[in-house]
């Protein structure tokens, strides 16, 4: 066959395809639309119901039964006092958990094991760490449903976030830098402590407040940890009782009064609110790391 | 500056004062070449003269980069290739090709060959058409039992040799390579020459090559290329490739021939 | 020089170290120990008065209500199809939606613009899930119900599977979207090249070549946010009900597995108690189940990486 | 009693646990916050286990005060004296369930509670108006219910299905009684039951039906509630309170309160609460 | 093999009949060669011949490489430095090193400096400590100034030299330098070469270099190393540095340094 056969046996249909190219093109476009418009909706429903219940005295007084009074005083000492303890928990374990992976662990058998496992953890539901929490801390260790049991609880929960961001940040440390203190006659801890850690830092601390962010917003393993409904007092130890704002929102959702839910839309706009400016802050260390590493 | 001595109607490839910048950066400078139908043409230069950028003005890849823009004229078989209301997609159907590292789609050997038709609406004998471009390729024997394996199965010269069968299957007019055996080892770079010239009889072929040896055996006519102070890529000598091996005009040309400078 | 060192004791303290961060990294294994043994302790007792193939066979699931007979049942099928009826929801708004998107950002989105929306998507995948709940259902559901279709008006109740399911596909778009595109975006430029070559558009490079030499990370995509979907709880708990039932009709109010272990463990069955020990068993069933599709999910996504 | 703020000497510390029904929840919930502006000191934390869970940690001497939307069981009471726990009944109001329908329901107003039982009982299959009574229209029935864990519905079942926690399944059931609430409000068919409280909030919205026990149509109403006439779906709430608490002076300060203000609060929570003379009875009993 | 006309005491590095592996691949041959006391050896031969594997045997840098195992023996002031109760931070403490792209850690200039010295729990004065290191590379008087500056603040060739002033710090007996200046522009190039001189009086300097002339310049003796069909390098000549260069006693020598070969 000649190529002239074979060229009139092509048919390009250039303009059909380009139309077809085009109509994909507003398909695609719609679909981020549909992301956008369903997350503007969200927050504008949110905003709309929550906003007239804002106020100075919704962050500083208790919940309570009259809709005009409740606050979430509690609710945000309590998520603070479980924020605090878990970061006290998850950063120096999941930290160390990295480091031992990326520079201390031997290409063997376990090291495999481990890794798949964080990866694993990291998509097992949060409830089933709620009753994992429940089980373990809450009834075996005899902690009761207190702010020390939430916190562990929680800390497993958000560790393999912390894990999976330090060795991204570790390894992203040059290993020139590593060839460096060891030619100085550093030992490993050392390298590790002064040189890799101190550059890995703004990644690991992105990864934190990345699992923080996380833990702040999970409501089910709370849940599952704590009984408390009402409580008018804020935790003053660890081994007091507590809740959070998640389950104080739900607590308000599930109320019958229809004020109540815009008082769980005005928890919600507390919530995203730290919840946001935590993000921008880890967008920020990025960001500002990112370019320091490009000059 | 451009020196072909070949008449107008047989020239496939016609570029008049093409000017082309990524961004702010001009990577071409006023590059005047004609390229002559069924004939191998080398495009030769140091490293970032912009010999590959050059050779992706003839088919519009550039295009795809952001940023890129060119000035200046291209002729394709007379047409100006940059003209609005030409479809680039068209272009690169007419004009092939065929790039550095082998890069096999991950299908079967027979679906490689096939993609290009099936997408332009070949309504032909479709095992046929493969076969034939594999044949062309001279990649037939060694794959016809086995055309449902991936093309990933196939060792480098041969991995070459099946994208050169792709471009070819859709029956380009030019054939663009840009140093398609500098990845290979020596005996798949000998098959790959021969299989140059071979095609030379039915095709316009413009290769890149940093393998002096290279283009002289395998090439009609010989583009050398260089760069300015300012990093833009301008065109030095076109000729006869004889003629540019052993008595180049320039002496950057000769320079760059002759190993002593590049 | 004034430099002291003291051997042993660094070679004894390089020792410590290695063992603490070894700990460190041992302690997700124990964790992975302690749920599964935690969840098998607890449920041991609840296996031993039902046996397992009536637990994951039987078709009526009311560990507290009663039937005319006085007897309780403890079928877990109508928890699996809720579960899995609203996660089929949520998958069939966010697979399209997500794979559209990360073709978008991937092939078509200047990086201007991808850098401007990767992060507002980023956005969605970290808002807390009762706020999907919330919005759920005091919005989408009111939403649907307005809809002037006899099946919306009359027939879907407050709580009901598909507004669930929508809200919670919204939810996994950005997990759909951000790992289909590193999927994507791991394709080696050459072949797009190649394609574009041959006279591809771009709708043809990137639907022909892109999406199946990404195939196995995009799958992987779908089936971790299919596992999440599973193992979402506060939204489904707040706006798909606490019905068990073993249906696939989406305007039904349903309950999953996740909910019902929130509604025992929110509620008042005394802890011990045999009705209470049921949420270990479908504990234990919804780790088996998110564990299983995640090992084949991340099993997907290194195939896919030592592709290339 | 004296409702001065608390100055120097009888300002009070303390926690004091309560646990127990979801029913009598938000009364001492009330209770509870009411009490917190009189001495700030003093922390109460109020659980909902249900009135058995509460119970069960009442009896071991886990906490003060139990919650409690039924009288104490013999078993729960030995459990209490093998533990040494002593404690006081103390009645605190009462409860009526009460039956919704949809607020364009134009054909019902009063049901038996056979015909309840043939709706609500397992296995039943009435599905539509019609086969409810003769003469309703064809109508679509839906049924909405409290959640299966919640005191409600063992209330409801025992009552009117014979059995605690026997009933028909097939409904749509809500630990949140505000979508109980929406669902009735929104189906035209709906047939629901949920406490007398929410009924009150939502008065509006939703209409409610009378009972015959065979002795007339009833509507639950405070009067009716408190004589007992509404039958059978009206219920007592208690609270129990561990006599050693008693001894700690925040507790018989909470207690004190309680039962000051516990005419008014139960009232504002939707329940009806009983004569003023039985809580005064209560303080004695506990020595207050 | 090995030809250092230097006596036993002047010998700070001996090595005996070293084989060195990466997992299964040996990348080291039977190496002898002994490095004189305060002189400047350089080390040449083509890419891949194991330059760098050998330079890091010396202060078991390669310990860090998983998989990577070292027979025979190198013995340092007599010592064998690969002796299961010697520790190799020892060993890198007092043989140092310096890396072919500068690496100041994204410290402070005066912290780089400091850096081995706190580590190593010196409790001398620390500010006489870093000013004598830095004007013992020939930075002080560009640095004096802004200490508390990151080190990544400096040019090139400033690094490099922070880089030597870090490792002469913990006054190391031994100094290894792995292409010191081949990531540097000419004029920081000569100043690291007159450094090395300079630091020669003090130091052992074993350096690795590609660059002819610099170790022409610069060495006072020279080891050529090549690699074998197996890719195992192994030492071709060991010699007087202008002996080496004028009249080389193995042909392979000769054809690396006139150019003709690697
Ligand atoms: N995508 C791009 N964006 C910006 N600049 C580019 C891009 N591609 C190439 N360049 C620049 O254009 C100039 C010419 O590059 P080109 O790749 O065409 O050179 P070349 O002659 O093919 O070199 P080589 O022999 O190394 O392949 C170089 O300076 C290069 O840095
Ligand atoms: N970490 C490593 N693992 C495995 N093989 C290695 C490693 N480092 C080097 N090699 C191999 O060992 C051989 C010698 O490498 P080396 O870097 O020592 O050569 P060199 O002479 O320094 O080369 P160049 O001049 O390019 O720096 C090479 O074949 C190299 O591929
Ligand atoms: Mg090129
Ligand atoms: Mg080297």
């Amino acid at each position: 066959m000649a190529r002239a056969e074979i060229t009139a046996l092509l048919n390009p249909r250039l303009a059909v395809r380009k139309r077809i190219g085009t109509v994909a093109y507003v398909i695609f476009i719609a679909a981020i639309l549909i992301g956008l418009a369903g997350l503007a909706s969200l927050l504008l429903r949110v905003l709309w119901q929550g906003a007239p219940w804002l106020s100075l005295h919704f962050l500083t007084d208790y919940p309570s039964r009259f809709a005009e009074q409740a606050g979430m005083k509690s609710a945000i000492f309590g998520t603070v006092w479980i924020m605090g303890l878990t970061g006290l928990f998850t950063v120096p374990v999941g930290v160390g958990a990295a480091v031992y992976l990326e520079e201390y662990a031997p290409k063997n058998w376990f090291t495999r094991i481990v890794e798949v496992n964080i990866s694993n953890l990291a998509g097992v539901p949060s409830i089933v760490y709620g009753l994992l929490g429940l089980a373990v801390f809450v009834q075996i260790l005899a902690l009761g449903r207190t702010v020390v049991a939430g916190a562990l609880t929680m800390s497993l929960l958000v560790m393999p976030i912390v894990i999976i961001a330090s060795r991204e940040a570790i390894r992203a440390v040059p290993s020139t830098y590593r060839e460096a203190s060891y030619g100085l006659g550093a030992t490993k801890f050392q390298t590790v402590k002064d040189v890799v850690l101190p550059h890995a830092l703004p990644g690991i601390m992105t990864g934190t407040i990345l699992a923080m962010s996380r833990a702040i917003g999970e409501a089910a393993p709370m849940i599952a940890i704590s009984a408390l409904v009402f409580l008018t007092f804020i935790p003053t130890d660890p081994l007091d009782e507590f809740t959070v704002m998640p389950v104080q929102i739900y607590n308000w959702v599930r109320d019958p009064r229809p004020e109540f839910h815009g008082l769980a839309a005005a928890g919600i706009i507390v919530l995203l609110a730290v919840l946001l400016s935590m993000n921008a802050v880890a967008i920020y260390i990025r960001n500002r790391t990112q370019k320091r590493s490009e000059e | 500056m451009t020196t072909t001595e070949a008449t107008a109607t047989d020239t496939t490839l016609s570029v008049t004062g093409l000017d082309m910048y990524y961004g702010s950066f001009r990577a071409l400078r006023d590059i005047n070449l004609e390229v002559t139908r069924n004939s191998v043409t080398a495009l030769i230069g140091p490293s970032g003269s912009g010999k590959s950028t050059l050779l992706r003005c003839f088919n519009r890849m550039n295009d795809l980069i952001p940023g890129a823009r060119v000035e200046g004229q291209v002729l394709f078989n007379g047409e100006d290739i940059y003209h609005p209301s030409i479809d680039p997609t068209e272009i690169r159907l007419r004009v092939g090709m065929v790039f550095q590292k082998p890069n096999p789609f991950p299908k079967s050997i027979y679906d490689n060959v096939a993609f290009g038709l099936r997408i332009n609406g070949f309504r032909g004998n479709m095992d046929e058409a493969v076969e034939r471009s594999l044949r062309r390729a001279a990649l037939w024997d060694e794959v016809k039992d086995r055309l449902k394996a991936s093309g990933l199965t196939l060792s480098g010269g041969q991995q070459q040799r099946l994208c050169i069968a792709r471009a070819v299957a859709v029956q380009p007019d030019v054939i663009l390579m840009d140093e398609p055996a500098s990845a290979l080892d020596p005996i798949s770079t000998l098959a790959i020459e021969d299989l140059m010239r071979e095609l030379s009889r039915d095709y316009t072929i413009v290769v890149v090559t940093h393998n002096m040896q290279q283009a002289a055996r395998v090439s009609d006519w010989t583009a050398f290329m260089t760069m300015g102070e300012d990093r833009a890529g301008y065109l030095v000598e076109v000729g006869d490739t004889h003629q540019i091996f052993t008595n180049p005009r320039d002496e950057r040309t000769e320079g760059y021939i002759t190993g002593r400078f590049g | 020089m004034q430099l002291s060192r003291n051997r042993k004791r660094g070679a004894l303290q390089g020792r410590i170290v290695h063992w603490l961060f070894f700990a460190c990294a041992a302690m997700s294994v124990i964790t992975t120990f302690g749920i599964v043994a935690s969840l098998l302790r607890e449920s041991l007792g609840f296996f031993g008065e039902i046996p397992v193939w009536e637990f994951l066979f039987g078709t009526t699931w009311s560990p507290i209500l009663k039937d005319a007979e006085g007897n309780r049942h403890y079928g877990v099928l109508p928890l699996v199809s809720g579960t899995l009826l609203v996660a089929s929801i949520a998958a069939a708004v966010a697979v399209p939606a997500g794979l559209a998107i990360a073709i978008y950002l991937s092939e078509y989105a200047p990086d201007k613009v991808r850098r401007l929306i990767k992060p507002i998507l980023e956005v969605l995948a970290g808002i807390p899930t009762v706020v999907y709940g919330y919005f759920a259902l005091t919005f989408v559901t009111p939403l649907l119900r307005s809809i002037p279709i006899q099946v919306f008006r009359e027939d879907l109740i407050v709580y009901n599977a598909l507004s669930a399911g929508l809200v919670m596909g919204l939810m996994i778009i950005p997990m759909v979207s951000s790992l289909s595109e590193d999927a994507m975006v791991a394709v080696p430029r050459s072949l797009r090249h190649a394609a574009y070559a041959l006279g591809g558009t771009r709708l043809e490079v990137s639907l022909r070549i892109v999406v199946p030499a990404a195939f196995s990370g995009i799958v992987a995509s779908f089936i971790l946010a299919f596992s999440r979907a599973i193992g979402e709880t506060m939204l489904v708990t707040i706006a798909a009900g606490a019905t068990p039932r073993l249906t696939f009709n989406p305007i039904e109010s349903i309950q999953t597995m996740t909910a019902f272990i929130v509604q025992l463990a929110h509620g008042e069955t005394p802890h011990g108690s045999l009705e209470y020990n049921t949420i270990f068993a479908v504990g234990l069933l919804l780790f088996a189940f998110t564990l299983g599709m995640n090992v084949l999910g991340h099993f997907l996504v290194r195939r896919f990486r030592e592709e290339y | 009693g004296d409702s001065a703020p608390p100055t120097g000497s009888n300002a009070l510390s303390g926690t004091i646990q309560i646990d127990g029904s979801s029913t009598v929840f938000p009364v001492t919930q009330a209770v509870a916050e009411e009490f917190r502006k009189e001495q700030p000191g003093v922390q109460v934390n109020v659980a909902v286990s249900g009135t058995g869970g509460g119970f069960k940690r009442f009896t071991v001497g886990e906490t003060d005060i139990s919650n409690a939307s039924r009288p104490i069981k013999g078993s729960e009471a030995e459990a209490a004296a093998a533990n040494g726990v002593e404690f006081i009944e103390m009645r605190v109001g009462t409860d009526g369930l009460s039956v919704m329908v949809n607020n364009d329901n134009d054909f019902v107003d009063c049901l038996t509670v056979e015909e309840l039982n043939e709706i609500w009982k397992p296995g039943s299959t009435i599905n539509n108006w019609q086969d409810v009574r003769a003469g309703f229209p064809d109508q679509r029935l839906r049924l909405y219910g409290p959640d299966t864990d919640s005191g409600t519905f063992d209330y409801f079942t025992e009552e009117v299905n014979g059995e605690v926690q026997v009933s028909r399944a097939d409904y749509t059931a809500s630990g949140d009684d505000n979508v109980l609430v929406q669902g009735i409000a929104g189906d035209r068919g709906a047939l629901g039951y949920f406490g007398y409280a929410y009924y009150q909030e939502n008065k509006d919205n939703l209409k409610v039906v009378a009972i015959d026990d065979g002795d007339g149509c009833v509507l639950p109403e405070p009067s009716t509630i408190e004589d007992g006439s509404y039958k059978p779906l009206s219920r007592p709430l208690f609270i129990y309170v561990n006599r050693k608490s008693l001894e700690r002076p925040e507790v018989k300060a909470f207690l004190t309160f309680y039962m000051d203000h516990g005419y008014q609060l139960t009232g504002e929570e939707g329940y009806v609460p009983v004569d003023p003379s039985v809580y005064a009875a209560n303080k004695a009993e506990a020595g207050l």
